[in-house]
């Protein structure tokens, strides 16, 4: 149990002192995965809202099956951008491997699916009579989907905060495809697994409390939004 | 059929293991053999040697099988292990992109690694502190440099910190040398774009070795099933599988036998 | 050409027949009121019209073109019209942005929605609680905010589902005023669903009744509350009196009806032998203490025996061999010191009922 | 991309001849993960409940704070159960490190946040209104919180799926807590990290679409019952 | 002992007052209506009786005991109650789980269950929609539904909140039946409240008057009605005719208030100077083409501005001076041959209108 008590000491030492490299690693971790969250949400907000409003044969099946999609592990995903952005695969010119970019699209691939199923069931939870309500004054779809979102705001807001939190605590997807490479893609999941590997239990602990620390803070900022 | 997760701490033996002995196979062969054996569940868990000497530290493994001779030694000395038994080697090998822009092809080790740094080739490093990034640190100190000053000379140094595979393949990408323990890159080799330039030179040697957790010092080790393990290990008849495992996949043996070897 | 004209509609829901075979033609600047029991289908129907759900079968027409197009032509003709629905529900908002919301969605101008909301919220009465929050109102506040996102929009059709029932008499009293100022001052059309037939009667040109789904009669208040087409529709504009028999022999287009009870005369065609229901409306029942001579045609003796208060009048059962309402002024009822037990003498005149023919005993 | 397709072929060859160790394999993650996710519900649904229905001060700083905790990294609880379930260890002596038992606690640890997360934001989804005239009928807490519960049925079989879906795809805690011993607890998720740091890409591929398709039927089943 | 007490209720919500300083006394068997304009309170009362809501200050007395308690003890008492809301919510279930779900919260047994359910079902007439997904029904029967979900809990004290205000005419009929007859055969304690001035009177033993989060006149319909004890409320209950004046003299129990515009005779004693409202009733003021020599004291000439039907009954403005309406029967208005700009005789009695005190201009 001291690790943990160290690791909370060694935490606030590298917070205080602020440890450069801590905080360039912090920094691109945020970054990273703020891109990640805001992509996958320009993304599947709109995306969410058409699959709710529309009817169309196989709607429950699509649901089930993006909700199948939590379930990919992260390393699945990372071997499947890795093969696409790797120098022989399809989009090998781009020459994103081992980037700060492929971990945005990995991260992006990640929480699609998330985003996807949690706007689906916010806007499932808005009573019908609210869409009803707008159609009757003349919204058009996308108004009428604006305002259902807005009306769900609590809901949505949850579920950006989870596919945050999910993009930032994923590790499989930021070894393979961002590579670890010290001051260029390590990110904090990364240097904590690494530090894991290297058995220093402490280090990995502050670490980690600092990843919540930033979660925490983009959270009570998304919460503060959403009011 | 799954397993019922009741433990029986007296029939399980904890093996900690580096990763390149693991994902060579060897394990999986020699586990069957053990077990039938002695009669007991051999429950094998793979990590870097750091990880591995915490695991023997903390108790939670009676016996370890790794490759980095100086932290060895620590842990030894630390009262941790019992005795080192070394049980099998191999050599590294210093892997490049085919072209070797670098022109390190033939030379020592210590003169490759120079030259890389001199004509800024790509290196990537393991950067994670396992047995293979202590014996690079080795290499380059063989070589006269200061190993920190080495890491923050620029960008052609690449610290990946992941494991030999991710490693591997990020030398492929990147057109970089880095060294490697032979099993995985034969594991890896349809996937790279790598061709061994350097396996020569009495630093690149790499011996796996044996260690029991001292049951003085850590309580409740399996100490008994352990010392049955490097006696098993040490067997003859094992030696000789060691020495001829992997000739059947890649085509080349993997290890040497130790008892083959004179003393390091 | 009518403004909107439906063809046949049907809507079924889980295999249930919920409209059938609706045809309606509305004229510009008609103001038509649908009533009817619960259940109906009167949401159903206004539901239809303004395009919020499709029908099973049939079509709408709206200003001549049927609507049944591109979701893009249905918008624009839905921005036509603006529907209060039944349960008014407030957007997670202020007031002042539920009722702007129409005007910003068709792009209006800040400047312009803030005229336009706050002359609506004048006339409404809810100037005041224009930065509360929707949801805190209480239901007759939530239902005039409702109404006011709706007319604030200027439609060209308002359809309106039960406008007042969630609201006190006297705010129902105010809103009604208001949609009476709203019919006069834009011509707007307008089709609204109430359960009380006064206001109906109040605000409508015509009144369609809707009962299962179907539309049995349409008209003006006075067709739908004096000659009822059918015994159902008598039954729900409030007739209280319908007498079931047969008619025994006609004359003079007055013909006399065996009720079982008793005879009755009553003015109409029908032939000899044809079963019938008449209507007698209880305020065409006189009461008196002693047997007037008059030009009734139906006098009977009867006994009281249930007196209930109406608001300003009385409602006064009596048995005459067949059960009769009548509702009197309170103070002809104390006049007559009408209690439960007296005798009474009833009359009403030939010409003041009305005989709807009936297939079938009922 | 000739990888994607050599490792759906070769799930298709894993599924058809029932390779035993596959299957071994894929029902161990399968138990563990369910394990886990009836477990977390059965403490979080109620856990969820008294949240939403009590009022009390820091309420919102609560969510934010379990909202925070889905960040959390899978190394880090990882690191914790290791810490605590480790001979040196205050639970060492419950000899659970390294056993299935101890993966179930490690995604119990995971799962919980997420689970109080969405159910207290799929009860806020339900009217008040619900709630109330359950009350006014003579509901008790309970028995509200159950009704209420129901009513959002959709959200709350939303929420389990996903920690179903975080928990059977994590890897980190798997394998620090587990060891992804052969035949003892080697889940589906470790073997296809061991296979991919073998270089075995298609094999790789080929598990993760085994997980792909459990995590399927297990959504399928949970829709069903939800209905 | 009266069963339910409050003494000085206050709820407040975001600062404001919603209810001032309510102190109620209902014996058990009682039937109370409160009536009130939108936003009045009468929700919040309710949901305060019914224990929902803790009040911001004050007591609610149940059979003697505070029910400030613990949890368990409300518990406990709210499974005496049962409380209708005015936005009735289906439970998404089928129509008789519906009705079920507070039986088997009591740990009822299956059978029993099952009979109180059967028997509530086909009392509503909703038997056949058992089945049925609550949430499909229309909101009138839903409402039913809301009705039948309380009443098969056989409680002590029912609270409606606007038990008919989504229903028609013949429903809300069939409803307010319904709810009599359980009245009667229960003897249960019933609070409700209500739009419908008739219907409180009706249903009610008592009715109080909330206005503005008071409540400023309870009694009998008949004290209501007749002697409304302020402007508000008898302007609330419908008196049209409020004449504003102050008190010229006053002999043997009769004033003479001068109303600006003419002079108007009433029962009362208040006392000379004083400024009074005059409040006579529609019903109570008769026309004539002639002067008629009558006991009525107050009589004036007068042109008739606007005719309106208000169902049997035709409402009369007629300007004499100043405004009065008058309610007449159709047939009245029709022998009359009333129209715009008529001259017509107004009279009415002395003893047909009632004084109230007031004390500033309104
Ligand atoms: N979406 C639906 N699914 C199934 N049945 C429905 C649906 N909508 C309405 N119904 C049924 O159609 C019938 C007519 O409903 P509708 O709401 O139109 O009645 P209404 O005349 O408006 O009644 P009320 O006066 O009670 O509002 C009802 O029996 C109702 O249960
Ligand atoms: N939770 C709340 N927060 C803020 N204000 C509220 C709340 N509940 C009620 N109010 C306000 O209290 C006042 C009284 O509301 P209430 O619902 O009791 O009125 P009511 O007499 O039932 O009206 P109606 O006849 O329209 O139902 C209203 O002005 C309402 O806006
Ligand atoms: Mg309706
Ligand atoms: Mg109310």
């Amino acid at each position: 149990m001291t690790e943990i008590w160290q690791g909370l000491v060694r935490a606030i030492e590298l917070i205080v002192t602020l440890d450069a490299e801590v905080i360039e690693i912090t920094w691109r971790s945020l970054t990273i995965s703020v891109i990640a969250t805001v992509l996958a949400s320009v993304l599947c907000l709109p995306l969410g809202a058409l699959v709710h409003f529309r009817r169309f044969r196989g709607k429950r099946l699509l649901i089930s099956l993006v909700q199948t999609l939590y379930s990919v592990p992260t390393v699945v995903i990372g071997l499947l951008v890795f093969i696409l952005l790797s120098r022989s695969g399809p989009l090998g010119g781009l020459n994103l491997l081992f980037t700060p970019a492929a971990m945005v699209v990995g991260q992006v691939v990640l929480i699609i699916p998330i985003l996807l199923g949690l706007t689906i069931s916010a806007l499932s939870s808005v009573d019908r009579t609210i869409a009803d309500t707008a159609r009757s004054l003349g919204a058009s779809g996308p108004q009428t989907a604006v305002l259902v979102l807005t009306e769900a705001r609590f809901a949505v807001t949850a579920a950006v905060i989870m596919a945050f939190g999910r993009a930032i605590s994923e590790v499989g997807i930021a070894i393979m495809v961002g590579g670890n490479i010290r001051g260029f893609t390590r990110v904090l999941t990364t240097a904590i697994s690494l530090e894991t590997s290297r058995g220093d239990v402490e280090l990995s602990m502050a670490l980690g409390l600092i990843l919540l620390l930033i979660a925490l803070a983009v959270n009570l900022t998304l919460n503060r939004i959403q009011r | 059929g799954a397993e019922t997760p009741v433990l029986e701490p007296k029939a399980r033996l904890k093996l900690a293991t580096t990763t390149s002995l693991y994902d060579t196979g060897l394990w999986g062969h020699l586990e069957t053999l053990f077990e039938k054996k002695y009669g007991v569940e051999l429950d094998i868990l793979y990590a870097g040697t750091g990880k591995a000497l915490e695991l023997g530290r903390r108790g939670d493994v009676d016996v370890l099988a790794v490759h980095d001779l100086p932290s060895e030694e620590r842990f030894i000395a630390d009262g941790y292990g019992v005795k080192r038994v070394p049980f099998a080697y191999n050599y590294f090998i210093i892997v490049g992109p085919s072209a070797d822009p670098a022109g390190i092809k033939g030379l020592s080790p210590e003169a490759a690694f120079i030259k890389v740094k001199e004509t800024s080739g790509a290196f990537v490093s393991r950067g994670d502190d396992s047995g293979t990034h202590a014996k690079e640190k080795a290499i380059w100190k063989a070589a006269g440099l200061d190993y920190e000053m080495v890491r923050q000379s620029g960008q052609w140094y690449i610290e990946a910190g992941s494991g030999m595979g991710p490693t591997l393949m990020m030398a492929s990408e990147k057109r970089a040398y880095t060294l490697t323990d032979i099993g995985t890159f034969l594991a890896y080799k349809g996937k790279l774009d790598l061709v061994p330039l350097v396996d020569k030179g009495e630093t690149l040697l790499n011996v796996y070795a044996a260690i029991a957790v001292n049951p003085e010092k850590v309580k409740g080790v399996n100490y008994d099933m352990a010392n049955n393990l490097i006696g098993f290990l040490t067997s003859t008849g094992i030696q000789k599988l060691i020495g001829d495992y992997g000739v059947k996949e890649y085509g080349t043996p993997l290890f040497s036998a130790y008892s083959d070897e004179v003393e390091q | 050409m009518p403004l909107i004209e439906t063809n046949d509609l049907c809507q079924r829901y889980d295999g249930r027949h919920i409209l059938r075979n609706i045809n309606l033609s509305i004229e510009a600047g008609e103001v038509l009121a649908l009533i009817g029991p619960t259940g109906a289908g009167k949401t159903t129907l206004l539901r239809l019209l303004a395009l919020l759900d499709t029908p099973t079968s049939g079509a709408i027409f709206f200003d001549g073109a049927n609507v049944a197009g591109s979701p893009r032509f249905r918008l624009e003709m839905r921005r036509r019209m603006a529907f209060v629905l039944q349960k008014p529900m407030a957007f997670n908002a202020s007031v002042y942005d539920n009722v702007a919301s129409g005007l910003r969605w068709r792009g209006l101008g800040r400047a312009e929605v803030r005229d336009q909301v706050e002359r609506v919220l004048e006339m409404i009465g809810l100037s005041a609680d224009r930065n509360r929050n929707a949801r805190t109102l209480s239901g007759g506040e939530m239902q005039r905010v409702a109404i006011a996102r709706a007319i604030a929009l200027d439609p060209e059709v308002l359809l309106l589902d039960e406008p007042t029932a969630n609201l006190d008499p006297v705010s129902a009293r105010r809103t009604e005023e208001l949609l009476a100022a709203v019919i006069r001052q834009r011509s707007a059309t307008v089709i609204l669903s109430t359960h009380d037939l006064a206001q109906g009667q109040r605000l409508a040109d015509r009144i369609g009744v809707l009962i299962n789904g179907e539309i049995p009669q349409i008209g003006t208040s006075r067709d739908i509350f004096v000659s009822p087409g059918s015994r159902e529709v008598a039954e729900f504009v409030g007739v209280e009196n319908i007498l079931d028999g047969t008619v025994l022999s006609s004359a003079e287009d007055v013909v006399t009806v065996d009720i079982g009870g008793g005879l009755i005369e009553a003015v109409s065609d029908v032939a000899v032998g044809q079963r019938v229901s008449v209507c007698v409306r209880p305020e065409n029942v006189t009461l008196a203490l002693s047997r007037l001579s008059s030009s009734a045609r139906n006098s009977f003796t009867g006994k009281v025996t249930w007196l209930s208060s109406a608001g300003p009048l009385a409602r006064v059962h009596v048995d005459c061999g067949f059960p009769l309402v009548a509702l009197v002024t309170r103070r002809s009822a104390a006049d007559l010191d009408l209690h439960i037990g007296r005798q009474v003498y009833v009359t009403f005149k030939a010409s003041a009922t009305h005989v709807i023919r009936t297939e079938r005993d009922s």
